[in-house]
Parts: C-alpha cells; sequence; structure tokens
C-alpha cells in the first residue's frame, strides 16, 4: 500500500515537471528540451541559498522563482527566431536550440557547481496515516503538488489570463479573434512551465537529491510522460504521470531500474505506435 | 465520335469519405472518358479538392471504388497512382525549390512514368515541356526565383511530364486577372488537344469554367446535385440555389428567367 | 465609420484584393457579396489585422489602421466573425462569451445580459460545451462572442454557412435587431437573398475588385451579381 | 558511360581521400594526434551517415550511437559469446544493425511520423539501448564495459594501419553517397527533402527512400562502430551515449553544412579542432557543444562548405559575369536561411 501511495506521489511529481512541458508545446508548438535544465537550476539555487544559510522556506520560493525567470529568459531571447517559422520549421529550430541549451546549462551546472546538491531532509522519516506507514517526504510532495495544482486549477479556471490559455490551445485563431495578445500570452506560458519545474525539483529534493546532473533526466521523464498524456492534453498528462508514477515504483520494487527504464520507454515507444495522439487525446 | 473516344479512363463508384463525423463525400460517381475536358465546380467546402485527394491516392475512400481503366487504384499509394497516368495539379503549387526549374520537370519525367527514359533524353523531355507552358529560357533558374504563375506552370510541366492520361487540376485561376485566366484556358485546351489527356478541372470561378469545358459535375455538401453541359448547368435551379442561396431565386427570379418555379 | 482606400492585399505574390476601396457607414448593415474566391474573407483578414495589406489605407472612425495586430484592432471596436466560427470547442457557452470580454472584463455583466436577451438559447446552454451545439446555435455563439468585446463595427463572414433555411431566416432576424440596436455590420454572404434582407447598402466583389456598388435595390433586377457568379455564358439564357 | 564524367565527379572524393592519406606521415612520431586523426575519420563517416538520415530524408535520428553501438556490441559478443571469426561477426552485426536502421524508419513511414516523433521515439530507442546494456550485466559488463582487445580483426595492434581501414571506410562512404547523388536517386532525395507530398505526386516512392537510406546509413554507421571497438580496444554503453555520439554528429554536420559532400569531413575537421582546445577542461566541453549548437543553429545554418561555395559562385561570377549570367546571380542573394547542395554546379541528375 505504501508502495501505491509513493508511486502516486511520484506521479504528482512527474506531473509538475511535464505539465509545463506540455503548456508550452500546446500554446507555441515548440518542445522544449531544456525544460529539466531549468528545473535543476531552481533547485540549484535553492541548494546554494541553504548552503549560505537562508531559511529553507526562502531558499525554495527563490529557487522556484529564479526558474521561472530562466525560463522566462529563454523565451525572450533564444526562441524568438523559433517563433518567427512556422510548422515543421519551427519545431526543428526550437528543438535543437533547447537542446543546445540544455547542453550548455548541463555543462555549466556540472562543470561550476559539480558537488552541490539540494536535500531537503524533515525531521522525521515517516509517520502513521490511517494505519499506513507513509513517508513524510511523501506527505510533503504530495501536499506541495495538490496545492500547485488546485491554484493552477484555479487559475485556469477563474482568471482571465488562465482562460486565455486554455482557449490558446484549443483554438489559437479564436483566441486572436477575441482580442488576445498571444504573444505575451506564451512567453507568461513559458515563465509560469519554468514555475512548475522548479517546484518538482524541490520535490526532488524532497525525496532523495538533486544534483546538477541531473537536468537530462528530467528532460526526459518530462517528454515520456507528455508524449504517452498526449501533448496537448492536459487531463491526459495528469493521468499519465500517475500511470507512470505507478508503473515506476513498482517496478523499481519487484525488478531493478534499469528494467524500469526500459519498461517506461517500451510503454512510449508503445504508446506512439498504437496511438500517436497520446492515450487520452479526445478528452479535454 | 469515335468508339476510342468513349473510352471511360476514370470511373468513381459511390465514393464516400468521411473526416471524423463530418461526412466530406457522399457516394460520389463520376465518369471521365477519354480526352474529355470536365469542370468539377461547387462552393467552399464542397469536397471537391478531397475528391482530386482520394482519386490520387492522397487520401482513402471509407468506402466506393475508384477505378482506372478498369482497374482499382484505391488503396495504392499517390506515387503508384502518378505512374498509372494520373497528374496532378495542387492549387498551391509546391514546388522543390533547391532544384532548377528544368530539375523539377525532370523529377515527372524520371519518376512518373513506367519506364524512364535514359538522361538525355529526360533532360530533353523536360524541356520539351517548359517550353510546351510558355517557359522556356527560364529552365535553369531556381524556382524560388519565380512568381506564382510561373510556379504553377512549372507545377504543371511536371505533372504534364509523367506523361498522364489524365490530369487532375485544382483551382489555377484563384488570384487571376481576366487576362491571365484567358491564357490558362487555351492552355488547357492546348494541352488536351496536342497530348490528348483528359482534363479533371476544378475550379470556383464559374466564369472560366464554363466557356471551356465539355461537361460541368456540381458538387454541393460532397454530394453531385448537377452535371450537363455548361449551358444547362448555368439554369440549373439548384446550382444556383448552392451558389446563391435560398431567396435569390426570389429576388433575381425576375431576371433568370425562370420566376415562380421551384 | 470604416474607409477603405485602394486596398491590395495578397499572399505571396498573388493579389488578392486588388484596389478596393468601399465604405461603411455608421449604424447600417453594408454587405459584400462575391462567388467562392472574390476575396471576401482576404478583405476581412485584412480589416481586423490578420493580413498586412500591400498598399492602400484603412481608416476606422478617421483614425488609420494599418499595422495594427488583431489585438489592438479589437480593442478599437472591430470585431470579426469568421466563417469557421472559431470557437473553443471545449469550453462551455459562458466561458466562450468570457473570453469575448477578454478586453473589456468590467462590461462583462452587462454585455451578458444583452446578448442573453437576443440569444435566450444561449441562456439556456450557458453552462454546456461549445462543441456539443448545434450549427446554428454555434453560430449564434460565435456572433455573441463577437458581441461580448463591445464591437462598434461587426465583421460577419458568411453567417449563413452550413445552415438550414429555417436558421438562416431566424439569424437575419437577430441581425436585424441588432442593427436597429446600433450596431454597424459588414457582411460577407453567399445567400444573396439573405443578405439584401437586411443590407441597403451592397458591394459585389469579383475578383478581388467591386464590380459593382449601390443600394440593394439597384442591385435588384440588374445582371451584374449573376455576372459575378456564374458568369457572362449563361446569361444567354436569361 | 564513358569514364570521363564518372571520374570527374568523384574527384572531391578522391581529392579528400589523398589528402586525409597524407596525414599519418606527417604525424607518425605522434601517437595521440594519429588518435585523434582517426576518431576524425570515424566522426566523418557518422556524419555522412546522419547527413542522408536528416538532411536528405528528413529523418532526425537521435539514435546514431545505438547503431554504432549495435555494431560494437554485437560484434564483440559474437566474438566473445558465439566464437564467431572477427569478421563473421562484424557482418552479422552490421547486418543487424541495417535491419534496425531500417525498422525504424519503416515504423515512421508507416506511422506518417514527423520529424518530432521520429526524434522521440529514436530518443527512446537511445535510451532503451543504454538501460538494456546496463541491464544485461552478465553479457556486458554494464558500466564497467568489456575490454575488446584480441577480439577483433587487430586494429588496436597497428595504429597506422587502423588509421588508413577506415579512411577506406569513410572514402567508400562519400563515393556511395557522391554516386547516389550523381544518379536519378540524388534527385529524387533532393526532391523529396524539399516536398514529400509533391515527390509522391511526382511519381517518387517516398517511403522506398526513406527506408533505404536509413538501412544504408546504418549499415556505415554500424561498421564504423564495430571498428571503433576494436580500435578502441574498450567498449562502454556511455562511449555510444547520445551525448557522447548524435550530438557530435549533429554539431559536425551542422557545421560542415547539411546536404552536402564535404560537409560532414569539414565539419569533424573544425569539430575536432575545437574540442581538442576545450577537451582540457573537463565538464566545460559539454558546455561548449551546447552554445556550439545553439550559435551554430542562429547564425550558421548553411555550415562551411555552402559558405565556402557560395564565396566561390561570387568569385566566379565576378570574373565572369558576361557568361553566367542570372543562374548565380539569383544564387547570391537567395534566402540566407535555405541550404544549398553542393552539386548545384554540376547537374544532380
Amino acid at each position: 500500500m505504501s508502495i501505491v501511495i509513493d508511486g502516486l506521489v511520484l506521479g504528482l511529481q512527474l506531473a509538475l515537471l511535464s505539465v509545463g512541458m506540455v503548456f508550452v508545446y500546446g500554446l507555441g508548438g515548440i518542445l522544449n528540451l531544456a525544460h529539466g535544465e531549468v528545473a535543476v537550476a531552481g533547485g540549484l539555487i535553492a541548494a546554494l541559498l541553504l548552503q549560505g544559510g537562508r531559511p529553507p522556506v526562502v531558499a525554495c520560493s527563490a529557487g522556484v522563482i529564479a526558474s521561472g525567470a530562466l525560463a522566462w529568459f529563454i523565451d525572450r531571447t533564444l526562441l524568438r527566431p523559433a517563433y518567427s517559422r512556422h510548422g515543421e520549421e519551427r519545431l526543428i529550430l526550437a528543438l535543437i536550440l533547447t537542446l543546445g541549451t540544455s547542453f550548455a546549462l548541463d555543462g555549466f551546472f556540472t562543470y561550476r557547481y559539480p558537488n552541490v546538491a539540494l536535500t531537503l531532509r524533515l525531521p522525521t522519516t515517516s509517520v502513521d496515516l490511517f494505519g499506513i506507514t507513509v513517508r513524510t517526504a511523501s506527505l510533503a510532495v504530495g501536499g506541495l503538488a495538490l496545492t500547485t495544482f488546485g491554484v493552477l486549477l484555479g487559475f485556469l479556471k477563474s482568471t482571465m489570463l488562465g482562460k486565455a490559455i486554455r482557449c490558446i490551445i484549443q483554438n489559437e485563431a479564436g483566441a486572436l479573434l477575441c482580442g488576445v495578445d498571444v504573444d505575451r500570452v506564451r512567453t507568461f506560458t513559458l515563465f509560469l512551465s519554468g514555475l512548475l519545474a522548479g517546484l518538482a525539483a524541490i520535490a526532488q529534493g524532497f525525496f532523495s537529491y538533486l544534483g546538477p546532473d541531473m537536468g537530462a533526466e528530467f528532460t526526459i521523464l518530462a517528454l515520456i510522460v507528455a508524449v504517452v498524456g498526449g501533448v496537448r492534453s492536459l487531463t491526459g498528462t495528469f493521468l499519465a504521470s500517475l500511470l507512470l508514477g505507478l508503473v515506476n515504483t513498482t517496478m523499481s520494487y519487484w525488478v531493478g531500474t534499469y528494467l524500469t527504464w526500459i519498461a517506461l520507454l517500451a510503454v512510449t515507444v508503445t504508446t506512439l505506435l498504437v496511438r500517436p495522439q497520446g492515450l487520452l487525446a479526445y478528452w479535454p | 465520335m469515335s468508339p476510342q473516344s468513349e473510352e471511360i479512363l476514370l470511373r468513381c463508384c459511390e465514393v464516400t469519405k468521411r473526416f471524423g463525423g463530418l461526412v466530406v463525400l457522399w457516394e460520389v460517381n463520376l465518369e471521365v472518358r477519354r480526352g474529355s475536358l470536365i469542370g468539377l465546380i461547387g462552393p467552399n467546402g464542397a469536397g471537391k479538392t478531397t475528391l482530386l485527394n482520394v482519386i490520387s491516392g492522397l487520401l482513402q475512400p471509407d468506402s466506393g471504388r475508384v477505378e482506372f481503366l478498369g482497374r482499382l487504384i484505391n488503396g495504392l499509394p499517390a506515387h503508384a497512382v502518378v505512374r498509372l497516368g494520373i497528374g496532378r495539379v495542387l492549387q498551391i503549387p509546391r514546388l522543390f525549390p533547391h532544384l532548377t526549374v528544368e530539375e523539377n520537370v525532370l523529377v515527372g519525367v524520371l519518376f512518373g512514368r513506367r519506364k524512364p527514359p535514359a538522361r538525355e533524353e529526360a533532360q530533353e523531355e523536360a524541356r520539351k515541356f517548359l517550353t510546351l507552358v510558355g517557359l522556356e529560357g527560364k529552365h535553369r533558374e531556381r524556382v524560388g526565383k519565380l512568381n506564382t504563375q510561373e510556379k504553377r506552370l512549372v507545377d504543371l510541366a511536371r505533372a504534364l511530364a509523367t506523361e498522364p492520361r489524365m490530369l487532375l487540376v485544382d483551382e489555377l485561376m484563384s488570384g487571376l486577372s481576366l487576362v491571365e485566366m484567358e491564357r490558362y484556358t487555351t492552355l488547357l485546351r492546348r494541352i488536351r488537344e496536342q497530348l490528348g489527356v483528359a482534363i479533371l478541372w476544378v475550379e470556383h470561378v464559374m466564369e472560366a469554367i464554363l466557356g471551356t469545358v465539355d461537361e460541368v459535375v456540381v458538387l454541393d455538401h460532397g454530394a453531385v446535385i448537377a452535371q450537363g453541359s455548361p449551358a444547362e448547368i448555368a439554369q440549373d435551379p439548384l446550382v444556383i440555389e448552392a451558389y446563391l442561396g435560398t431567396g435569390a431565386r426570389e429576388v433575381l427570379g425576375a431576371h433568370m428567367g425562370y420566376a415562380g418555379s421551384s | 465609420m470604416l474607409e477603405v482606400r485602394e486596398l491590395w492585399v495578397g499572399y505571396n505574390d498573388v493579389s488578392v484584393i486588388r484596389g478596393v476601396t468601399l465604405e461603411v457607414p455608421a449604424g447600417e448593415a453594408t454587405a459584400v457579396l462575391g462567388p467562392n474566391g472574390s476575396g471576401k474573407t482576404t478583405l476581412f483578414r485584412a480589416l481586423v489585422g490578420l493580413l498586412r495589406p500591400r498598399s492602400g489605407s484603412i481608416l476606422f472612425e478617421g483614425v488609420p489602421l494599418n499595422g495594427l495586430r488583431p489585438p489592438q484592432v479589437v480593442q478599437r471596436g472591430i470585431v470579426y466573425v469568421a466563417a469557421e466560427r472559431e470557437l473553443f470547442p471545449q469550453l462551455t457557452v459562458l466561458e466562450n462569451l468570457e473570453l469575448g470580454a477578454y478586453c473589456c472584463p468590467r462590461a462583462f455583466q452587462s454585455r451578458l445580459e444583452l446578448v442573453f436577451e437576443l440569444f435566450p438559447r444561449l441562456a439556456e446552454r450557458r453552462s454546456q460545451r461549445a462543441g456539443t451545439l448545434s450549427g446554428g446555435e454555434q453560430q449564434m455563439l460565435a456572433i455573441a462572442r463577437a458581441l461580448m468585446a463591445q464591437p462598434k463595427l461587426l465583421l460577419l463572414d458568411e453567417p449563413s454557412t452550413g445552415l438550414a433555411p429555417l436558421l438562416v431566416a431566424e439569424l437575419y432576424r437577430r441581425l436585424e435587431a441588432l442593427r436597429r440596436e446600433g450596431v454597424t455590420i459588414l457582411l460577407a454572404e453567399q445567400q444573396v437573398g439573405a443578405a439584401l434582407s437586411l443590407c441597403a447598402r451592397v458591394y459585389v466583389l469579383k475578383e478581388g475588385r467591386v464590380a459593382f456598388c449601390g443600394g440593394a435595390s439597384s442591385l435588384r433586377g440588374s445582371s451584374e451579381l449573376r455576372k459575378a457568379y456564374l458568369g457572362g455564358i449563361g446569361g444567354v439564357g436569361g | 558511360m564513358n569514364a570521363r564524367p564518372v571520374l570527374s565527379h568523384m574527384l572531391p572524393v578522391l581529392g579528400t581521400g589523398i589528402a586525409l592519406a597524407a596525414v599519418p606521415l606527417f604525424v607518425r612520431e605522434s601517437g595521440y594526434v594519429l588518435r585523434i586523426a582517426t576518431f576524425l575519420l570515424m566522426l566523418a563517416t557518422y556524419a555522412v551517415g546522419f547527413n542522408l538520415l536528416f538532411g536528405h530524408t528528413r529523418q532526425l535520428f537521435l539514435c546514431i550511437g545505438v547503431l554504432a553501438g549495435t555494431g560494437a556490441y554485437g560484434s564483440v559478443l559474437l566474438v566473445r559469446n558465439a566464437g564467431l571469426n572477427p569478421v563473421a561477426a562484424i557482418a552479422v552485426a552490421v547486418a543487424i544493425a541495417t535491419g534496425l536502421g531500417a525498422f525504424l524508419s519503416y515504423v515512421g513511414v508507416r506511422r506518417g511520423f514527423g520529424v518530432l516523433f521520429v526524434g522521440i521515439v529514436t530518443l527512446a530507442v537511445s535510451l532503451i539501448f543504454q538501460n538494456l546494456v546496463l541491464g544485461l550485466r552478465k553479457y556486458t559488463n554494464g558500466e564497467t564495459g568489456i575490454v575488446t582487445q584480441g577480439l577483433g580483426v587487430g586494429l588496436a595492434e597497428n595504429p597506422v594501419q587502423a588509421y588508413y581501414i577506415l579512411l577506406a571506410v569513410l572514402v567508400a562512404a562519400l563515393a556511395v553517397y557522391q554516386e547516389i547523388m550523381g544518379s536519378r536517386h540524388g534527385l529524387a532525395l533532393h526532391a523529396l527533402s524539399d516536398d514529400e507530398v509533391s515527390a509522391e505526386l511526382s511519381g517518387i516512392d517516398v517511403a522506398r527512400y526513406k527506408v533505404g537510406v536509413a538501412a544504408l546509413a546504418a549499415g556505415f554507421i554500424s561498421l564504423v562502430g564495430a571498428l571503433f571497438a576494436d580500435w578502441n580496444g574498450f567498449i562502454s554503453p556511455s562511449l555510444f551515449s547520445v551525448g557522447h555520439v548524435d550530438i557530435p554528429v549533429l554539431i559536425v554536420l551542422l557545421l560542415g553544412g547539411m546536404r552536402t559532400l564535404l560537409g560532414p569531413v569539414v565539419g569533424a575537421i573544425v569539430f575536432t579542432i575545437v574540442d581538442a582546445i576545450v577537451r582540457p577542461f573537463g565538464q566545460l566541453t559539454v558546455l561548449a557543444y551546447g552554445v556550439l549548437l545553439v550559435a551554430l543553429f542562429l547564425v550558421f545554418r548553411e555550415g562551411t562548405v555552402t559558405l565556402l561555395q557560395r564565396g566561390w559562385e561570387m568569385v566566379q561570377s565576378s570574373t565572369q559575369r558576361g557568361q553566367v549570367g542570372r543562374g548565380v546571380a539569383a544564387d547570391e542573394d537567395g534566402d540566407p536561411l535555405s541550404q544549398r547542395t553542393n552539386s548545384r554546379a554540376k547537374s544532380p541528375y
């Protein structure tokens, strides 16, 4: 039972990570391969601030905001030339630009901060919840993720900007005709995706640790979730995250890490082969 | 007409195509005889281009048969359909921007025929078709340098270079002036007479088509609503309704010459 | 209210609109008629900034619109209802309307009442997803969403497309009511009869040029319209 | 067909071969430089394959490392565990990798994947391969890797001989490339990389070309992979990871110029020099790769070879403006971002 809970919480963390990627793809037709590095950047800044003796809450918030700012910066600088193109050309250009960015950032982090890692230890390791032993880390991450999604959902459902995001994903032309400034919303979405990625990095800090070299892994995890969930569907992303989180924890419990990875990737490839549009493509 | 010219090249039987829940073609029947020039018209969204896509193998019909020279061709990939003798001219020309004008046509000569000619001959062939469409002297230019009219002509030459027995032409006239339209109509007539190619011509500029074609087929909402000579079509109340909408007849009735009929 | 002078618009090197000049007087409904491919949609897209004109000027209430992007045009009070409707299928009717009021959220409540009064059907379906509405209701919603932005000028592109004749009649009754409320309308239509029932002034486009312009009454009995749609050839039988 | 045109269109290939063949004469005393030069040859051959895949058929295969790794691990395991003789083992491994390349391409074509999905699927394949090698510890020794000394054809013993063998592979790849591009198939590849629908409507069997090209590229890549295993004396999964193979190859191709004959070679030379400079800084190489990739794609997307060609054409046109006329003049002010092919000067037919 505690494995299931761990799996679900891991799923929530995956969702934090991948929802941003899906947003950006849905809005801009850009797959941000530097997404994982954005998360790591936030985590590292939080870790550095912690080392400097700042209180954890301040350090973590600063890290999350830094992630958002980095994503915003990438949008305003590197992605400009990509936005001026359309269709497949934009996709390829953005793909290679963000791939390069991710390498540059990864190289920088591992070179400059090889030994910095973010770990957030909680006072107790596990608690008893309705007769089930649950790790406090799981509780913390679960709480963090659920709160975030609550806020995010509220934002999407009830603010004008949130609605604008949802409607651009559905119909960009329609949004333009309503007077939505698509360009600006797009930039804001990158910022938002950065914030979410930063939170995912903090969550990683609760679970175990976050090192400077984990960007690529994060990107790939987000990519897997996005593909399985159908790159444009939020509900799909959410469910795919939970599913893959469960698969991940149960598999690594029963068979070991390598096979888990292979299983995850096999799920991805199979999904692409059977339903290229993702599991829940026709769902909202 | 001689019995040979009566021979049916293409036959569509009950062709139906849906996109999701939307019916784009509904049991379309169509016959194209050897060497004939048929206009396919209809309002926006009538399914004209979809029909051409089904015939040329870019889309597969959901049901029904497409036969060419008595052979079932639905299920064949587009390149195989081209080699059987159905050329296609797209509405917006899609050329190969990194190749010269002549090389663009050469692609058609070398790959669109069942038995491609040897290299020197192929080059000559390509020039022959460029001359036919009036692009002689442009063969070494890169297609990116051409204007859209010239690009359309290159596309036409490329389609002709595959030695089709039937040419599918999609809205050649959009965005043209009357003088330019004249040029195209003359060109298409010449192609048909010189090469004996049957032409199925989708157009929504009615004026261009009605004076040129032998027969008109009218599509509306994916179904054939009328078929006949241009003069018959221009008077057909169903066609006028499809184009001008209900009520138009009442408004313009007096002038239309069949006031009160319904 | 809207003055278009010598407008040229095109894609790449093909000009679709070739020197169109037209005027839309405030408070009136004006129709742009013409067959498929005559350039109606291109004209509208240029008016709202989705396409950049090659030359010519667009004046709205005396102020030039050239170079503005769609959101800014909407803010000036020109709202475009595309033939494709461009709704947000997975949002509810109410949410679609809310987005319509994106530039003027404060006026939302008052506009909503007005729109529901005009289209009571939408009030009944306010929490239904837009994608599940019937074709007629979707068209109503598209127009209603445009009205939420407090338009001074409403551009309607083929609102009758895909609607049954009865629905077309109903739609035009609503449009008539709107016009009486003081909304200026510029309408592109294939359904000549319906358009003439609403509009006082008519332009007929043909191959990107104005082939006829004048009062609706002077069009009745004129052969221009028929020529534009069916060409000169069929005229023999008339 | 007479011999002259064949010779003249193979001239750049031969020239490259001769120039590179001279390298060992100059660096004989320095084993380190020869090693780097040998690695350069492999990189260039990978890039020739990737050029066919991405440059000419728009198949973004992010699994060049897997194809090379299949050649390497396949041949080594066949010798070690199945007792095959090295040459036969390499042949079998190359055949397997060729099949894998063709299969991946076929799946992509069949499902109608765009560049993005092909990229994602092949990236996933790369990760699966990594984890598979790690997981099958019993055969592969996992991360520890396998010492391949004495398992192969003996390239490790004689570095000069190894250099020439790999040079022969590169020249063969270039010759095959040039031969294809000079034939009617070259025209088909140019056409389908410009517009697949149009190519199909001109009668080109796009699917067959894509799968065929993938098989061919996979063959060359895996052959080099197998020879690398032997030459290097050691293989481990990280040597075939995306970061170690695919990214450098991507940079090499962008640096040299996509859809050109010599782009891969020129790119590999420039890349090797840059790499030699930044390598002492350890992790900074990754940073340098990244910055290079971004900078290249932003400002230098045409590649060195195309730029040189353009410059050459300009020089030519200014000296003989009268005869060349519009054709060349038109080239100069063309779209600066579009990539040109090297065979432009000749007819690609």
